[in-house]
């Protein structure tokens, strides 16, 4: 069958993955429409509800790039401190980072026999 | 009583222009680290072609019946060459430009990019 | 760059159009004598640094022109690889010239000769193509690179040495 | 007579190791440059003793003339 | 810390590096140099040229040389961009 | 005279030639010679998909210079060949796809993303002869060719990297660093060449191959080899290069210097499988294959989610993403002395981790094109400064999902079907590894749902009143690597069957590539 990917244990296929993500969604889609139907639109009920608080305006709202993994990198600060600090941006480390690789390889291979 | 003699001058010719780009903290200082490493280089390929008692493989007016020494190498050693000085021609002038716009050549302070 | 004392100078006009003969000398010869066209184009391209070197470079460009360089620098390298592409009759660098008896094309006796101008093919060709392309090429790295010397050293520098 | 050639190959290559380790340690750019050329000299000698005229015509040409050049060129324009 | 890493890699690399210059085939004695010997052989009958480098630069490894003057084209087309504030 | 028996060398003399040429023609007129660039690549492109239908039908194919018969290997009475040869099997046509697709798309991007910049000329000059020096490595059969063509991409690739420097300076920066370290590494790869020619007398690559013995120098030489060689593809610790060139040049550049680090990577592959083959220590050099790819992945994707640039990001990303096509051929490596584990599924391992190098060029292609259509429309890479350009671009939003959803290893996109492969066979060779590599693929999409939001979603900001969609050939650039990415991963079995097996099998099996030139001595 076309697009039939053999991987050795197993196999992949994208159309029966497709055909199966559609059927599912066909499913979940039917069920939900059979759902709450109190619902209304331009009423109260879509309104985002902040505590009782005022919205705020949209453009202060928006979470900007350097804050959004805040927390993981806060997390592993002890992982990231030393890596960062690694990235120095100095010439020398460039070429000296290859010569210690070389000669890791080669004491490697040469160990190795 | 040469021996291997000329392979270690390769070498360390090879070993001062690597000290040079791992320790030495100026742009130009680089250049002629790669500089020096490309000469080492090159005279590792014509050693390799190297034949004791034998003469430039020139056919004009050479003295009869003597062996060449190998001349692959020497043909190589002249790319090499040409490429050597475009590499120095191409890293001077970016030298340059970064001095234009850094206003300095010091590795330590030509670092805006990094982590 | 300014230019130097007259002495230099005048020993530059006397030297200069020597080397580049020399150079030319080299570059035609390059299948008989030891040279070539990256050796005889590299002679010729330190003519011009000594020229650039003893003149200075506002003077030198008068009669050396960057875009004279890059025209015949082009011109080399198309001559070079249309030469290649001319043997495509059986391959990409195909010698069609030599031992044909056309130009070029002289049989040599294997062995010592004296050099026979008229041999070796396609290699006179390619050594002049690739010494025009070697010499305008490094012609423009010397002139450009003396040109980015002025440009790019600080200005007030260049007022004092005035 | 072969030994003397030899002679003469170990001195030129103890000349070009000492000139280059001078380029290495050299703090001032002009002298560097000036050691660096002269490595490239002193190679083109050697390239000649071993038989590679070609070679060394091209070295001499390039590398300790137009090498030179374009360095004294960037130490003027990086000042 | 660093430093001192570098410092011992480079040592181990220069020792590697002697490491090939003592196992390396004896100076002026080639081992095998077939491919040379049909060079020196041959390339005069076949090319017509006197100099064997030439023939071998232009002829039999042309395509070298193709690359190489490249090289050198490349360079130059990168300067001209560099300084291309200066040209025009 | 059959012009069709020269195809191999027409892919590059016809580009070349074009370089050559376009300085004269742009001092006449500047605007044609942009036209003329894509002309010749797209005729590169045509010949090399021409070449590649001959190679997987009828064989590797073999090219002497300057021989009277382009089939004519071996002089009279010799043992190998003496003439630089073009040797091109199924790996190597492989990559020669994936060069010429990508230049020429990056090219037509180019049309509109460089538009009334000067010296434009000097940039289309250069991007022809970047995409001659890779057609170049991946197809020469000469180890010393293979030196000048990496001397000739690294001197391009500088030069387009700060083709911006003439008024900023970042980018002669980052050339400044490039140059550097490919200078040391063009070197040492000539130093690795010139002790092969002193022990053996061949520069040949199948000559060599057949001569090879593994002795100290032979070690030496292959320590330094792949060493220098993964620092051009950008392999952890020798990393730092890549982010600051990949963020600095303009965006069509990134996405061939991506392939221009491939066929480095390619490089490693061809020296160990075809050259060594199973003279050397299999296990240690395919551990430090697999080791170098593990380090790859791990610190290039987490050092990826902390960028702000959003080209620095895709950077690391690249990084991240080579370290699985080094697993993958690691893994194959490491068993490859082992004929029924090789069997089992050191094959199959290869197949992931060759197709994901044909998958990463397109949809990190993709990505940085798109990142450059950001930067095209709204004159910044920095992701805090944008935000709610989902409003203005919607051609860029459907092709930036696309590409993230590949690289993160979606299904059903073509990021997927490669990992899928990698995962499964890694997991027999060592569970770890494959855990490992799942993990890396989340935080992927982690830092690629990261840029999602900042970039695209949101509020509409006033400063980006005026920012409308990007140019028709940029889109058609971004539209037709999607439709690639999608036809991909809808018949992951069709490109696996044809193309990637094939070229695996090129390297396991080294008779193929030497018996080729050797005439199976």
């Amino acid at each position: 069958m076309l697009g039939l990917l053999e991987t050795g244990s197993g196999f992949w296929s994208a159309i029966i993955w497709i055909l199966l993500v559609l059927v599912i969604g066909g499913m979940v889609i039917y069920l939900r429409n059979k759902g709450e139907d109190s619902y209304k639109k331009n009423t109260e009920q879509d309104k985002p509800f902040i505590s009782g608080n005022p919205e705020e305006s949209k453009e202060s709202s928006h979470l900007s790039a350097s804050h959004i993994y805040w927390g993981f990198t806060e997390a592993l600060k002890g992982y990231y401190d030393p890596l960062v600090k690694m990235h120095t941006g100095h010439i020398n480390d460039y070429s000296g980072w290859i010569i210690v690789l070389t000669v890791i390889i080669l004491i490697v291979i040469g160990v190795s026999g | 009583m040469i021996g291997n003699f000329p392979y270690f001058a390769v070498i360390l010719l090879i070993g001062c222009g690597i000290y040079i780009l791992m320790f030495q903290k100026n742009l130009i200082k680089l250049a002629i680290g790669i500089n020096l490493i490309e000469n080492g280089i090159n005279l590792f390929l014509i050693t390799l072609g190297y034949r004791k008692g034998a003469i430039a493989p020139i056919y004009t007016q050479a003295p009869s019946g003597q062996a060449m020494v190998l001349p692959t190498p020497q043909a190589l050693t002249l790319t090499s060459i040409v490429i050597g000085v475009a590499t120095s021609a191409l890293i001077l002038s970016m030298a340059m430009m970064i001095y234009k716009h850094y206003g300095t050549i010091e590795v330590n302070e030509v670092r805006r990019l990094r982590g | 760059m300014r230019e130097m004392s007259k002495i230099i100078r005048n020993v530059t006009n006397l030297v200069y159009g020597f080397i580049i003969i020399f150079g030319f000398y080299i570059i035609v010869h390059g299948h008989l004598t030891p040279g070539g066209g990256f050796q005889g184009g590299a002679v010729v391209a330190s003519a011009f640094a000594a020229m650039l070197i003893s003149y200075g470079q506002l003077n030198t460009k008068k009669f050396l022109n960057i875009n004279i360089f890059s025209l015949l620098e082009s011109c080399g390298l198309t001559m070079f690889i249309g030469v290649a592409f001319l043997g495509l009759g059986t391959t990409f660098f195909y010698n069609f010239l030599a031992n044909s008896g056309s130009w070029f094309g002289n049989i040599v006796i294997p062995g010592i000769n004296a050099g026979d101008m008229n041999t070796a093919g396609v290699l006179p060709l390619m050594n002049i193509a690739v010494g025009l392309e070697v010499f305008s090429g490094l012609g423009i790295i010397v002139l450009l690179m003396a040109d980015g010397a002025e440009y790019t050293k600080k200005k007030e520098k260049a007022e004092n040495d005035r | 007579m072969n030994s003397f050639v030899e002679l003469i190959h170990i001195t030129i290559l103890i000349i070009t190791i000492f000139a280059g380790l001078l380029a290495v340690i050299f703090k001032k750019l002009l002298p560097a440059v000036i050691a660096a050329s002269a490595v490239s000299l002193l190679l083109s000698l050697e390239f000649y003793l071993l038989h590679a005229p070609d070679v060394a015509i091209a070295e001499a040409a390039i590398g300790a003339g137009l090498t030179m050049a374009i360095f004294i060129f960037a130490i003027r324009g990086t000042k | 810390m660093k430093k001192i890493i570098f410092v011992i890699a480079f040592i181990v690399f220069f020792s590697f590096l002697v490491v090939s210059a003592v196992n390396m085939r004896p100076f002026g004695n080639p081992t095998f140099s077939e491919m040379d010997d049909y060079f020196i052989k041959n390339a005069q009958s076949e090319t017509g040229a006197n100099n064997v480098v030439t023939s071998i630069v232009f002829d039999y490894r042309g395509f070298d040389t193709l690359g190489e003057a490249t090289v050198l084209f490349t360079t130059i087309v990168g300067i001209v961009a560099l300084f291309r504030r200066i040209t025009k | 005279m059959n012009l069709f028996n020269h195809t191999p060398i027409l892919i590059l003399a016809v580009p070349l030639l074009t370089a050559f040429l376009i300085p004269i023609i742009g001092k006449i007129n500047k605007k044609t010679t942009g036209i003329l660039a894509t002309l010749a690549l797209g005729l590169s492109l045509i010949m090399t998909i021409v070449l590649a239908a001959k190679v997987l039908s009828v064989g590797p194919q073999v090219y002497v210079f300057g021989e009277k018969s382009s089939l004519l290997t071996l002089p009279s009475g010799l043992k190998f060949p003496i003439r630089i040869m073009f040797q091109i099997d199924a790996m190597g046509i492989f990559m020669g796809l994936i060069t010429a697709l990508v230049s020429f798309l990056g090219a037509v991007y180019s049309l509109a993303f460089l538009d009334n910049k000067d010296k434009i000329d000097s940039y289309y000059s250069l991007l022809l002869l970047l995409t001659v020096s890779m057609f170049g490595m991946e197809f020469t059969g000469d180890l010393f060719n293979f030196f000048v063509f990496l001397e000739i991409a690294s001197m391009a690739s500088v030069s387009l990297i700060c083709y911006r420097g003439a008024d900023l300076g970042e980018p002669v920066e980052a050339g400044f660093k490039y140059m550097v370290v490919s200078s040391i590494s063009a070197l040492m790869v000539l130093f690795a060449v010139g002790i092969f020619y002193g022990e053996y007398d061949v520069l040949n690559i199948a000559a060599i191959a057949s001569v090879v013995k593994y002795s100290q120098l032979d070690k030496i030489a292959l320590g330094i080899l792949v060493s220098v060689l993964a620092m051009k593809a950008g392999a952890v610790p020798m990393h730092m290069w890549t982010p600051d060139a990949y963020s600095e040049a303009p965006a069509p550049i990134t996405m061939i210097l991506v392939a221009a680090s491939q066929a480095s990577l390619y490089a490693i592959f061809r020296i160990v499988f075809s050259m060594y083959n199973i003279t050397l220590n299999t296990l240690a050099v395919g551990w430090i294959i697999i080791i170098l790819g593990l380090l790859s992945m791990f610190i290039g994707v987490t050092m990826a989610i902390i960028q702000k640039d959003i080209k620095r990001l895709m950077a690391y990303h690249a990084i991240s993403q080579t370290g699985y096509m080094l697993l993958g051929v690691g893994v194959g490596l490491a068993v490859l002395a082992n004929p029924e584990a090789l069997k089992d599924y050191g094959i199959t391992a290869m197949e992931g981790g060759i197709f994901h190098i044909m998958n990463h060029a397109m949809y990190k292609g993709l990505l940085f094109l798109t990142a450059g259509a950001l930067f095209f429309r709204t004159g910044t890479r920095d992701l805090n400064k944008m935000g709610g350009l989902a409003h203005y671009m919607k051609y860029t939003t459907i092709f930036f999902i696309i590409g993230a959803a590949a690289i993160a290893g979606l299904p059903p996109f073509n990021g997927f079907a490669s990992k899928l492969l990698i995962y499964e066979s890694v997991y027999k060779f060592n569970p770890l590894l494959s855990i490992i590599a799942m993990v890396v693929s989340i935080l992927t999409l982690a830092s690629f749902v990261k840029v999602f939001h900042s970039a695209f979603l949101g509020p509409k900001l006033p400063q980006f009143k005026e920012v409308k969609e990007v140019p028709r050939s940029m889109v058609f650039a971004m539209a037709v690597l999607s439709c690639i990415i999608i036809f991909f991963g809808l018949f992951p079995d069709l490109i696996v069957k044809n193309l990637v097996h094939p070229a695996v099998m090129s390297l396991i099996e080294q008779l193929q590539y030497t018996g080729t030139v050797l005439g199976g001595m």
